[in-house]
């Protein structure tokens, strides 16, 4: 497409220029700045960017030594049981978390859209199957060995699928990511090494036993593995919201925006682009690999295009591009059925009428994205507020993060 | 059977060795005249004998048990597999009250866990199930996948159960001595097929087409194994494949006079009306996973070159028990709803018998030799019945109508 | 305006070290800026102050889509220091020109060399790195990002960060996320937008939308800074406000190739004049010259100017 | 990829096997069926390339227009006494039924069409919405349909519907066309033709073209661009109803409430393989994704090849060629 014909890529800049610009005039700069942004999670957002530090430090505490206690106290209304067992299902909403914010940033951050998602998770749950169960003939190593192991075939595979791939834009990319999706599911089964359906089963797991013998990561013991997954999603958070607050996240968010402009602008978009591809593989990857070692099975059913789909639908409900909004959006989309088993039927149901609605009346997700993309961001914008003359800082663009311990926010 | 396909209602009741194929003698009324003069007729069978000495869970009306004790259920109830745990745990519910209303001392509790019949969902109920100290024994899991997914954990706490439909040979192979399984597994069925394929159907060349579930490929390599030279061809389709057409012209090709499709009716029931449109005129068998109503349903008039094996015993013709299962449940018995009612009832006689604990009730079906409405119930050592039989259906008149025990 | 005289040269000569002008001194001192835009953007590199040799060559470039000749044999050079203008009716060929320059359009047959290296078929931003950046005829800012973010993304283009790098916060990254803040400041303060770092650009006026476009394509610290009709929807006093912009850049050092259709802005700020039309050069010379030329009075009378805007 | 996976297995086993006699032996065979097929293939993927001419957007609610498509024929048909017997009924009597049939599916499906796009994609329309939310919202229509289906009529497929038995027309090189393969390809290619002749010559067209080309000026020159997208969103429902047709002809037990879901992919793969937004290459694609699945399936053995062979080919295809093979030109000329 030509560069100079193309659409006014911000809508309305000329046309609401004089209304913007009589506004700014009003108001003061900044404050009209993040106006459509409405809602209880605005104010909720910027009341925690207007905490100090040491506050915002102890809540988090708070919510990361209450979601480690969460299968503990298994709290009455919020159980999953007697239905299911309710520390693997805290498993499981942690498994989704994982995936989602995995998957957001290849959907949230570089825009671009994955309906195959669940390729790279069925890649790590082979890889660790097949390096662990006795069902395979291939080498063995140990289970925790196979998760790094699983992260790097699952990008191996990512920069595989990503380098010819990556070169075509937005829908093109759809139906090619949702085709490879496919052939995974497919060669699965049409290759006798990987067993089809037949499966691998007493996949590996932690050692460790309990006092009567049997494993401490036995796949009935949710509560271990809960807090196996937790610490891995915390670290990832972490390492998310390095990437987020750096050059790599401000590409990212380029050329999510305006991919021509970023690359004119020095951004090696197809680089960018391919590490969002290997970096969402890899987190499906490790992913996969929690989950077959938890359920201790794998075989070819359940990495349906459905499933991708479901990932998707996580991300977006949470809101994309919002890490937090992702770990929000995978537990509630694993959560929901789980607890309401009577309305396990309608599940599907739900969700579309839940989509539909939601970008209907509230397209940016339950979380709405505000990327932090600055690492010391808030030095300058304090300035900025200081001088007297910015007015306040805009609520969800005061990034108010000046290290990666932050990154759980 | 394990897996994810509805099978809906066909009656089906149970009688032991004693079958007495040689008194079906009724010849099948009207619907199978298409006319491909090389179909073979077999004589349908219209009433088998329930053994004499069959336990049944009422039992003997003096038991006594503590009023927490519970079995339990765990399966399918929602979900694309929803049929097929609704028949078994209806069998299941059915013992239960048979049981409960003539024991008045022992009234035991039933407590049902939904898996949707996905192994990667099932370690929840699962475990939550095993947790619950109340639960001595449970009916469970209907799918191999989930069964291979779960089975150590019943392990770990010893706690037993008898799956009422999952039939992948490995299963028993874990050494988990707290499985135990209600019926034949794919091994047995395999050689059966073949043999009831170049025997009874007089089949020459033999076409076989098996899908890619764990099942339809365990089977399908049994049978092929059984049909040594008769067969002509193989091929695999998909699940959820709708267009079969390069199968078939592979098929008409070889000039197969039989084909034997190793899945599930979903494929079976299109592959098989496909098949006949194309002009084949040849015989279709399939396995237990094929035979259902719906394969007559969607295959229309093709289904009527079609004969299915199938381990499970024809429990249509078992009276009382299809009269009471109405009764219950509103509607016919289906697929495996004698086999979950028939693994209930051997779970409550050890609890009538004071097995009153997980090891002790493990114990009582381990030793377990005793008559069940469907057949008899003696395990091996590894947890496969001793003496499973495999039964021949053919299509007549709409119905798929039992004709008798093959591969003997 | 055109008090532009053909003195080039001269003006030029005083290199870096150049006084402003007038009026691009009271901008600053408004601010309350003491800092050379160069000092912002690339605090470390030596600004080359030897004028008038040639920086870009554009060698019989010729361009076609499909059948169509958008560009027939163009020749010109962009010497070191100089704003050059380049003008024609709509249609011309000016924006073709451009895109070949940054590499969106690959050249048909001939070449565009970079301080002698050629630019042809290199990637886009590998472009923007030798030192070649450009804003956008119609804003392309990144949405959803603040102002000072916009800007930080033009700086990355210097930055050695490794994606290993910013994971684990090595220490380069921390060195260079600061320095990225302090630069970042300085050159929206340098457009006249710090006030609003904070604000995300697509909420910003659309006269500080146009600023930070330059800030953004001058934080690639380049050595040719092109700017395509960035006074497209300013009132005059805008226009002056920009010309007096334009004319700093350069002053500190920068080379500037501008595309306008305002032939006041034009007259009024550039040292010399390429003129195109129906993809071919037409005429180059000083804005003087350029004024009197009768084909380009016949060009441009052929299309009225108020349409082009 | 392919090479990859295979590099890590072990060497034993020989997974893909080249059966080329059974290509040659078959090819004929493979070759009409693949044609019938692609056909169908072909008729879903025009509604995908016309919206996405129009609105650049995938609508993934599409395979929903379709299976709704398909229960139109399912109850018409169910209604006028047909059953998996074949019907005991004159020619022209048939003929008449299946019109009704094909009338009442295209005006469900169209129907379908028109309600998602009232009430899913007009409201994000106005409010200018980015691309990604369309697409989910597709997502959620197709998945909100698809599962009202599931509710109201449960999971199984419905009872068969046997329209006609086929009878072999033609003899060509030893394999048999029959009378429904024939109806199929021809009623198909009819529709794409009159299609491809309506877009290009018609006054709607016209201003489905330029709409296509540049929405804003259209809407300048005088177009109404919402009852263009509106005709757009009709005519493709219109024709996933004669596809729910030949559907249903071709696998009578296809109804089933997932039944479109797969086919819809398979679809939309093959306008992209032709050329997004361009009709003719709609046309093109779905015919070479039917061809390719069956010659795949038949070289390498196994029918569960088909879906690998497609989208194998059509990653390669958009590697060489990236927008398709006949490129996106539904009245739009990139540079």
């Amino acid at each position: 497409m030509s560069m100079v014909d193309g659409p006014t890529p911000l809508p309305g800049a000329k046309a609401s220029q004089a209304a913007e610009d009589r506004e700014a005039a009003k108001s003061g700069p900044g404050t009209s700045a993040d106006a459509p942004r409405g809602g209880m999670f605005k104010s909720f957002g910027a009341r925690w960017n207007a905490l100090p530090r040491q506050q915002q430090w102890a809540w988090l505490t708070i919510v990361v030594v209450l979601a480690y206690l969460l299968p503990v106290i298994n709290p009455p209304l919020i159980s999953t049981e007697p239905g299911n067992n309710f520390a693997l299902a805290c498993f499981d909403m942690a498994r989704f978390a994982l995936i989602a914010v995995g998957l957001n940033v290849v959907i949230g951050y570089a825009g671009l859209l994955d309906l195959g998602y669940v390729a790279f998770f069925a890649v790590g749950s082979y890889t660790a199957a097949m390096l662990t169960s006795p069902d395979s003939t291939f080498l063995k190593i140990p289970y925790l060995w196979t998760v790094p192991v699983a992260m790097a075939v699952a990008m191996f595979f990512g920069v595989v699928l990503g380098v010819p791939t990556l070169r075509l834009r937005g829908d093109y990319l759809a139906i090619v990511t949702l085709g490879f999706g496919e052939i995974v599911r497919l060669l699965a089964t049409l290759i006798p090494a990987m067993n089809g359906q037949v499966g691998f089963q007493n996949v590996g797991h932690p050692p460790g036993l309990e006092a009567d013998g049997t494993p401490i990561f036995s796949n009935a013991n949710g509560t271990p593995w809960y807090w196996l997954v937790l610490t891995v999603l915390i670290i990832v958070l972490l390492l998310a919201g390095n990437l987020e607050r750096s050059r790599v996240g401000r590409a990212w968010i380029a050329i999510r925006e305006d991919e021509d402009a970023a690359e004119i602008m020095g951004v090696p978009t197809f680089k960018y682009k391919v590490w969002a591809f290997a970096i969402g593989a890899g987190v499906g990857g490790l992913s996969g690999a929690l989950f077959a070692g938890q359920v201790g099975f794998v075989n070819n059913q359940k990495f349906d295009v459905v499933t991708s789909i479901l990932f998707v639908a996580a991300v977006v409900l949470g809101g994309a591009g919002n890490k937090v909004g992702a770990v929000l959006g995978g537990a509630l989309v694993s959560y929901i059925p789980l607890r309401f088993t009577a309305i396990a039927e309608y599940k599907y149901l739900i969700f579309g009428v839940a989509l539909v609605l939601i970008m209907i009346f509230r397209s940016q997700g339950l979380l709405p994205a505000r990327q932090r993309l600055l690492a010391y961001g808030r030095l300058a914008y304090n300035r900025v507020a200081a001088s007297g003359k910015g007015g306040t800082p805009p609520s969800g663009g005061a990034p108010g993060t000046a290290t990666s311990t932050e990154a759980g926010a | 059977m394990y897996r994810k396909k509805v099978i809906t209602s066909l009656a089906v009741a149970a009688t032991l060795g004693m079958l007495l194929s040689s008194c079906a003698n009724q010849a099948s009324t009207g619907g199978a005249t298409t006319g491909s003069g090389n179909r073979i007729d077999i004589p349908a069978l219209t009433k088998i004998d329930t053994p004499a000495g069959a336990v049944l869970p009422a039992g003997d009306g003096k038991g006594t048990c503590p009023s927490t004790t519970t079995l339990g259920y765990i399966g399918a109830e929602t979900g694309a597999n929803a049929q097929l745990g609704i028949n078994i745990f209806n069998g299941i519910q059915l013992a239960i009250n048979e049981h409960n209303a003539a024991n008045a001392g022992c009234q035991v509790q039933f407590k049902k866990f939904d898996t949707e019949g996905d192994p990667n969902k099932a370690t929840g109920p699962v475990a939550q199930a095993v947790s619950e100290a109340d639960i001595i024994g449970v009916i469970g899991l209907p799918f191999s996948g989930e069964s291979k997914a779960t089975g150590n954990i019943f392990e770990q706490q010893g706690l037993v159960h008898i799956t009422p439909s999952a039939t992948n040979p490995t299963l028993t192979e874990n050494g988990w001595t707290t499985f135990f399984r209600g019926l034949g597994n794919d091994a047995v069925q395999g050689p059966a097929a073949a043999k009831f394929l170049t025997g009874k159907l007089e089949a020459k060349k033999v076409y076989l087409v098996q899908d890619d579930s764990d099942y339809g490929i365990g089977l399908g390599t049994a049978t092929s194994a059984a049909l040594g030279s008769a067969l002509a061809g193989t091929d695999k389709v998909t699940t959820g494949q709708k267009d079969f057409s390069a199968v078939i012209s592979k098929i008409i090709n070889s000039k197969a006079d039989a084909v034997f499709y190793s899945g599930y009716y979903a494929e079976g029931a299109p592959f098989d009306q496909q098949l006949v449109g194309k002009g084949f005129t040849g015989t279709f068998v399939g396995p237990d996973g094929v035979k259902d109503d719906q394969f007559v349903k969607l295959a229309g008039d093709a289904s009527n070159n079609a004969y299915f094996t199938c381990p499970c015993i024809p429990g249509e013709l078992i009276p009382t028990f299809e009269s009471a299962y109405k009764k219950l449940a509103n509607a016919e018995p289906g697929t495996y709803s004698i086999e979950g009612y028939d693994a209930a009832t051997v779970l409550l006689a050890g609890i009538d018998k004071g097995k009153q604990d997980r090891a002790s009730l493990k114990d009582w079906v381990k030793n377990y030799d005793a008559d069940g409405l469907s057949k008899h119930y003696k395990w091996n050592d590894k947890g496969e019945l001793q003496a499973p039989t495999v039964y021949g259906y053919k299509i007549a008149a709409g119905k798929i109508v039992p004709i008798g025990p093959i591969g003997e | 305006m055109s008090t532009t005289e053909p003195e080039m040269a001269p003006e030029n000569e005083r290199g870096r070290s150049s006084d402003a002008p007038e009026i691009d001194e009271a901008m600053m001192a408004e601010q309350g800026i003491d800092m050379e835009v160069a000092e912002a953007v690339a605090p470390d590199r030596e600004i080359a102050v030897e004028v008038g040799d040639k920086l870009v060559e554009v060698q019989n470039l010729t361009i076609k889509f499909g059948g169509l000749v958008a560009l027939d044999n163009v020749s010109f050079d962009i010497k070191r220091g100089e704003i050059l203008g380049l003008i024609g009716p709509n249609g011309a060929g000016k924006t073709t020109c451009f895109n070949a320059m940054t590499g969106v359009y690959k050249p048909t047959s001939g070449k565009i060399l970079l301080e002698g290296t050629s630019i042809g078929g290199q990637k886009q931003h590998k472009i923007t790195r030798m030192g070649l950046a450009r804003t956008f005829q119609n804003i392309r800012l990144f949405g959803e990002m603040t102002a000072l973010e916009n800007v930080v993304v033009g700086l990355d283009a210097r930055h050695r960060t490794s994606v290993g790098g910013a994971l684990l916060r090595l220490p380069r990254h921390i060195r260079e996320e600061k320095s990225a803040i302090e630069r970042g400041m300085a050159l929206l303060e340098f457009v006249g937008v710090a006030d609003h770092a904070a604000t995300l650009s697509r909420h910003l006026s659309y006269g500080h939308q146009r600023r930070l476009e330059i800030a953004r394509a001058l934080a690639t610290d380049p050595k040719v800074l092109c700017l395509d009709e960035p006074a497209a929807g300013f009132n005059p006093a805008e226009k002056e406000d920009l010309m007096a912009l334009i004319r700093t850049i350069r002053g500190d050092g920068y080379t500037v190739l501008l595309i306008e259709h305002d032939m006041k802005l034009v007259m009024g700020v550039t040292d010399r004049i390429v003129v195109l039309e129906f993809g071919k050069k037409i005429a180059d010379g000083i804005p003087s010259a350029i004024r009197e030329d009768p084909r380009v009075v016949a060009a441009y009378l052929g299309e009225p100017e108020d349409d082009v805007a | 990829m392919l090479s990859t996976l295979a590099m890590s297995v072990p060497a034993d086993s020989n997974w893909i096997n080249f059966d080329v006699p059974a290509l040659i032996q078959n090819f004929w065979s493979a070759t009409f069926d693949g044609l019938t097929f692609g056909a169908i293939y072909a008729l879903v993927a025009l509604g995908y390339t016309l919206v996405y001419g129009v609105l650049n957007l995938i609508n993934f609610a599409h395979s929903e227009v379709f299976i709704v498509g398909c229960y139109g024929v399912f109850f018409t048909l169910s209604f006028l006494g047909f059953g998996p017997s074949v019907p005991n009924l004159d020619f022209w009597s048939i003929v008449l039924n299946l019109v009704l049939a094909l009338v009442v599916a295209m005006v469900a499906s169209a129907l379908t069409a028109f309600v998602v796009e009232r009430v899913a994609y007009k409201p994000l329309r106005k409010r200018n919405a980015p691309r990604l939310v369309f697409l989910i919202t597709a997502i959620g229509v197709s998945f909100s349909i698809q599962y009202l289906i599931f509710l109201w009529r449960g999971p199984n497929p419905e009872v068969a519907l046997t329209m006609f038995r086929p009878t072999p027309i033609f003899d060509v090189f030893g394999t048999i066309i029959d009378s429904q393969q024939l109806v199929i390809v021809l009623a198909a290619v009819v529709m794409m033709v009159f299609t491809d002749q309506f877009i290009s010559r018609s006054r709607t067209g016209r201003g489905i073209r330029a709409v296509a080309q540049d929405p804003d000026t259209a809407t300048l020159m005088g177009v109404n661009k919402e009852r263009i997208i509106i005709t757009t969103f009709i005519i493709g429902g219109l024709l996933a109803g004669a596809a729910a047709l030949f559907y249903v002809m071709r696998i009578p037990s296809g109804v089933q409430y997932s039944g479109g879901f797969v086919l819809g992919v398979k679809a939309f793969a093959a306008a992209v393989l032709g050329g997004i937004g361009n009709v003719r290459g709609a046309l093109l694609g779905g015919l070479l994704l039917g061809l390719i699945g069956n010659y795949g399936q038949i070289l390498l053995g196994s029918s569960q090849w088909t879906d690998v062979v497609a989208f194998v080919v059509l990653v390669l295809v958009l590697l060489v060629r990236p927008e398709g093979i006949l490129g996106t030109s539904l009245g739009r000329s990139k540079a």
